[in-house]
C-alpha cells in the first residue's frame, strides 16, 4: 500500500524551501506527500487528515522558534476527536525560547509525539510510527 | 474588504481612489514631464551595449527614502527603485499606516499608497534617473494607480512571478485578472503616448529555478501584457551561476521575444544579480556581484538588477548598496572586452533551452486565453515551479546542478516536456546511484553553491 | 660624504651601524624568528594558482603608520608595505629626521633609518603578514641594513630599476654595486638559513615601457643577484593595458627564469597594476584596478601591487587603498576562471618577447661582468628605456601602441635587435605617413590610452 | 648642416616625460638634441653650448612654476659673456605666481627670448630664430 504523510509548515512560518525539500526527500523514500505548505493553521493538518485518513503521520515544520503558539491549539483539537494521527514536528525548535530541554517538554506536553533535530531522522521516525501501529493492530486483533 | 471603485479600468480601493488626481490630470502630468522615462534609460543602454545597473532600495519614512536615493545616485545607477514594504504588497493599507506612524524603521520598505502620489512625485524629483516601483504584490492595483499619479514610468509585476514567490493561497487566475487590468492601463496610456516600462519579475522562488522555466513564466506574462497593449517590457532573468547557461538564457530573452512577440513591443533582457543562498564573505560576495555585470554585459541584458556584499545578513546600508552598485558596473565595463566565450556552447545551451520553453509554452498557448491557460496548467502541473511558497503550483520539479553547475531537471514532475529534453536532463543529472537521503544533501549543495565556493575564494 | 664602514660586507655609514644589533643577533633573530616570512606567502600563493595582493603605503609618523597598516590588513592583502620617503631614498637622513621632527605629516613615506629598527619591528609586529620595504633608492644599503635588524623578510629594489627613474645622474656602476652589496648580504643570509625576497622593479619610468625592457633589466638585475647568493626573486613587470601582451609578459618571466637563472632559485612574477596616466573617472579606475588582478591571475602572477581610484589625485587614503585591495582581489577570484584567452596568439607573442629579451641580455652577458656589462650597454644604448631620468639612460627608443592597444617600438633607437625584431615592429606600429606633430600627438595618445576610453567607461 | 638645439628641465623640475616628448619631436623634425634632462641648473645649459656651439637656441622647459626662479641667474650669465644663444622657454609657465600676463613680462625681462605656450610651436620658433640668424649674418657680411 502508498504510504502517505501530510506535511506542511506551522502557521505563523513562512520558510518553503526546507519545506519542499522534507517533501522531495519523503517522494524520494516513495511516500505519497500531501503538501500544505507554508503557513498552515493546525486546523487545516486536521482537515488534511480527514481527507486522508490513511495518513501515516502530520509532520509540521517550524523554523521561526514559534512551535509552541502555533500548536497551542492541539490538546484542544484532539479533545474534539481530531488530528489524533501522530504528529511530528522538525525545525529550529532550539531557538529563541525553545533553547532548553524544557522547551522541548513544553512541546510533548501538547501533545507532539515526536521531535526531530535532524531532517534525516524523518524516515526512520516514520517507519517506527508505521512498526508501532502495524504492532497495535496486531494487539487488536485487526 | 473594502469597496472598491473603477479608476482607468481597473478596480482599486474607494479610499485610494479618492485622494487621486483625474486619470486625465495624471495622462497629462506623464505626457508632458520632463523626467527622465525608463523606456529612454533602457533604450539607450541598448543602444550602447553596456547595461545600467539598479538597486533595490526602499526604507518607510518620506526623509529616509530621499536621503536613500540621494546617496544611492553617486554610484552611478541607470535607474533607482522605490521598494514597497510588505503590509503595502497585501493591501494593507492600514497596517502600513500604523507603522508609519509608530516605527517607521520596521517597515521593510516604503508605503507608497499611505505616503501618497505627492510624496511619489517628491521622490522622482530627487534624483536624475528614472525610479521604478518593485514589490512583490500579487494585486497591485490601487499601487499601480498612486505610482501613476506621482509619475513613475517603470513599474514591476506580473499575474504568475509575483503570486509563486510571495502567497500561500492566491489562485492565478485572480492574479493574473489583476495584472492584467494592470497591463490595460499601460495600453490605454500607450495610446496616448506615455510609454510605462513593465518588468516582470522571471526569478519566481530565487532558488534554483531552471531556466526554462523563469523564461516560459515571463514570456506567458509578456504575452499578456502585450495583448492589453503594453510596449514596453523588462524580462528579468536571475543568475544561475554558470556562465554559459545564463548568457544563453538572456540572450534567449531577445530570440523568444522575436518569436512570440509583435515587433513594435521593446524587449529589454533584465538580468537579476544571483538571488539565492549568498556568500557571506565580503570578498566572495564582491567577486559574485562583479560576475553577475559580466554576466549581463556577455548576455546583451539591458539592466543589472546588483546585490550587495551585506546580502547573507539582511537589507543593506546605503554605503553596501552603492557599492553593489559600483561592483556590478565594474563588470561591465569595457576594459573586459577581451572576455570570450566558448560560442558554441551557448548556442547548443540556446537551443535546449528555447525548445524547452516552446514545450511549456506552446500548449498553454493553444486555447488563446492566457490567464485560464496558465491558471490550468499549474493545477496539473504542466508549469510548475520549485520551492513555491503558494500551494497553486505544485513543486514536483526537482532542480539539480550539473557538473558544469548549470541548473538542470533532476525530476520534471508533470512538465509536458518530449523524451528528448527529458533524455538530456536526465543524462546531465546522472549522478549514479544514490540513496533518498543523498539526494536531498545533492539538493542542498546545489542551493548553498556559491558557499562551498567561499573557503577558496575568500 | 659620511664615513662608512663595513657591515656584513656592505659599506654603510658609520652612523647607520652604530645604532645596529650585531650582525650575528640579526641573523639570530630572522632565523629564529615566527613572523610570516615573504618567501613563504608568495609560495603559498603560487601553490594556489591565485596571487596575493600588497599595496603601496608608507607615512611618515610612526604610529600613523602602525594605524594604515591596521586598517588596510583587513582588507586581505597578503603583504604589506613600508614605503621609504623620498629623503631616505636620497640617504639624506638627516632632512628626513627634520621633517619627522617638525612635519611629518609632510613626508612621503616612513623613514625607517630616522625611526630605526627597533620601531620597524613594531611594524613587523603590528600585524600577521610579512612586510616588504619599497623605495625607490639607487644606493639601499644602510636602509637594508635597519630593515634587516627589524625583521623584514623582503627588500624591492635593483641597480637598473632604482636608478632609471629616480636619479638623474648616478652611474649604472655606481647603483649596481651598491645593489650587488645587498643581495651580497641576502647570499650570506641564505647559506644561515634566512630567506630575504628581493624584488626586482621592472615598472622603469612606468611610461609606455616595451615588456622586453622591462623583462631585460629585471632579468640582468636578477643574473647579478644570483650570482651573489639571492634565492628568492619577485620579478615585476607593469600592466601595460592590452591583455595578451601582458599574460605573455607575466609568463615569460618564468620562462626566462627557467632559461637564465638556476633551478634552485624561487622566481615569482609580480604585476604592477597600470603604472602610466591613471583615469580620474572612479567607474574606470575601479575597472582598470580590477583588470590587473585578472590579468595577473591569467598570467601566473604570484603578488599583484595594487592601485587606487585616487591613482590620478595623489596618495590614496586608507580607505581608497584598502578598497584597492579588495578589487584587485576580485579580479583573482575563481568565480572569473571561465575567462579564457587566445592562447595562440599569447603563444605567439611569448616567442617574439622572449627572442627580444635574449637580443638584449645575451650581449651583455657576453663578458660575464653583469654590472659592467649593464653600464656599458646603457651608455652605448644598448640597453635603454624610454622617458628616462637618468642621463645615463640615452632614451632614443620611441615605444607605441599598436591597434590592440600593445605596447611596440616605434623606434628601436640603437638596441641591438635583430632585422626580424624591427621589422614586425615596424609593421606593427605602423600607421602610415605622419607629420612630426601627428607623431608627438600619438604618442602623448598612447601615453593616455586610460583616458580616452574614460568618456566611453565611466 | 645637421641642425643642433640643447634642451632640459628647469633646475628645480623633475618632469621627464614631456622633455622626452619635445626631444622625439625635435628629432622628428631632424634636429640633433643635446638633451640635458630634469633638473639642469643654468651653468649646465651654458656649459652644453660651449661644448656644442652651432646649436641654434636652448630650450628649456619648466612645468612647476618655478621658471622664474631658475631662471634667475640668466641676466648675470649673459653679462659674463656665456648662454648668449636664444634662450626658448616652455611648459605650465601660467601656474601659480604666473599666471598674468605681468609673470610671462617678468620672464622677458630675465631675457627669455621665446615663451612658447604650447610646444607644437617649437619648430617654428625655431625655424623663425634661423632665418633671424641667416639675416643677421646675410646683414652682417657673413
Amino acid at each position: 500500500m502508498q504510504r502517505l504523510v501530510i506535511l506542511g509548515v506551522a502557521h505563523s512560518d513562512a520558510h518553503a524551501v526546507a519545506n519542499h525539500l522534507i517533501a522531495m526527500q519523503l517522494r524520494e523514500y516513495g511516500f505519497t506527500v500531501v503538501n500544505l505548505g507554508v503557513c498552515t493553521p493546525l486546523a487545516d493538518f486536521a482537515a488534511a487528515l480527514e481527507a486522508n485518513p490513511t495518513a501515516e503521520a502530520v509532520v509540521i515544520g517550524s523554523l521561526n522558534g514559534h512551535a509552541y503558539a502555533d500548536l497551542a491549539d492541539l490538546p484542544a483539537l484532539r479533545a474534539a476527536g481530531r488530528l489524533r494521527c501522530p504528529v511530528v514536528l522538525g525545525g529550529n525548535l532550539t531557538v529563541g525560547s525553545h533553547k532548553s530541554a524544557g522547551g522541548i517538554e513544553r512541546l510533548r506536553g501538547l501533545g507532539v509525539d515526536h521531535i526531530l533535530e535532524n531532517p534525516f531522522e524523518l524516515p526512520m521516525v516514520l517507519d517506527l510510527i508505521r512498526e508501532a501501529a502495524t504492532a497495535g493492530r496486531v494487539a487488536a486483533g485487526v | 474588504m473594502s469597496e472598491t471603485v473603477d479608476w482607468a479600468g481597473m478596480r482599486i480601493d474607494r479610499s485610494t481612489a479618492a485622494d487621486l488626481p483625474q486619470w486625465r490630470e495624471t495622462v497629462d502630468a506623464l505626457r508632458t514631464s520632463t523626467r527622465p522615462r525608463a523606456a529612454d534609460a533602457l533604450r539607450a543602454a541598448h543602444r550602447t551595449g553596456r547595461p545600467i545597473a539598479q538597486p533595490r532600495c526602499g526604507v518607510g519614512g518620506h526623509e529616509e527614502m530621499l536621503e536613500l536615493l540621494r546617496r544611492l545616485e553617486p554610484a552611478g545607477p541607470g535607474m533607482l527603485t522605490v521598494t514597497i514594504d510588505s503590509y503595502t504588497r497585501l493591501k494593507q493599507f492600514d497596517r502600513a499606516a500604523q507603522a508609519l506612524r509608530e516605527a517607521p524603521a520596521d517597515l521593510n520598505g516604503y508605503p507608497l499608497t499611505v505616503h501618497g502620489w505627492r510624496r511619489g512625485r517628491q521622490l522622482l524629483d530627487a534624483v536624475g534617473v528614472p525610479l521604478e516601483v518593485r514589490h512583490g504584490s500579487p494585486d497591485a492595483r490601487d499601487l499601480f494607480a498612486v505610482a501613476l499619479a506621482a509619475g513613475f514610468t517603470s513599474f514591476e509585476g506580473g499575474g504568475i512571478g509575483y503570486n509563486v514567490p510571495y502567497c500561500k493561497d492566491v489562485p492565478f487566475a485572480t492574479s493574473m485578472e489583476a495584472w492584467r487590468q494592470v497591463d490595460a492601463v499601460c495600453g490605454a496610456l500607450a495610446d496616448d503616448g506615455v510609454i510605462v516600462d513593465r518588468e516582470l519579475f522571471g526569478t519566481l522562488t530565487a532558488v534554483l529555478v531552471p531556466p526554462s522555466i523563469s523564461l516560459a513564466c515571463t514570456l506567458l506574462e509578456a504575452i499578456a501584457a502585450v495583448r492589453e497593449g503594453v510596449r514596453c517590457l523588462s524580462i528579468a532573468y536571475p543568475q544561475g551561476g554558470e556562465v554559459h547557461q545564463d548568457v544563453a538564457a538572456l540572450r534567449s530573452i531577445r530570440a523568444l521575444a522575436a518569436r512570440y512577440l509583435p515587433p513594435h513591443v521593446a524587449v529589454h533582457p533584465v538580468l537579476h544579480e544571483f538571488m539565492g543562498v549568498f556568500p557571506r564573505g565580503r570578498g566572495t560576495a564582491d567577486a559574485l556581484i562583479l560576475y553577475g555585470g559580466l554576466v549581463a554585459r556577455l548576455g546583451g541584458a539591458d539592466k543589472i538588477i546588483n546585490k550587495t556584499n551585506q546580502e547573507a545578513y539582511g537589507i543593506p546600508d546605503a554605503d553596501a548598496n552603492a557599492l553593489g552598485i559600483r561592483t556590478a558596473l565594474m563588470g561591465t565595463s569595457e576594459l573586459l572586452d577581451f572576455v570570450a566565450l566558448d560560442e558554441a556552447r551557448i548556442d547548443e545551451e540556446m537551443s535546449w533551452l528555447q525548445r524547452e520553453v516552446a514545450e511549456l509554452v506552446d500548449p498553454v498557448l493553444q486555447d488563446g486565453d492566457v490567464p485560464a491557460g496558465v491558471a490550468g496548467a499549474f493545477a496539473a502541473g504542466r508549469l510548475d515551479v520549485p520551492f513555491s511558497a503558494s500551494v497553486h503550483a505544485r513543486s514536483l520539479v526537482v532542480p539539480a546542478r550539473d557538473a558544469t553547475g548549470a541548473i538542470r531537471y533532476r525530476r520534471t514532475g508533470e512538465l509536458p516536456f518530449s523524451a528528448a529534453v527529458r533524455q538530456r536532463n536526465d543524462r546531465l543529472t546522472d549522478t549514479g546511484a544514490g540513496s533518498p537521503d543523498r539526494f536531498i544533501q545533492a539538493v542542498t549543495a546545489d542551493i548553498n553553491y556559491f558557499l562551498t565556493s567561499e573557503g577558496v575564494t575568500s
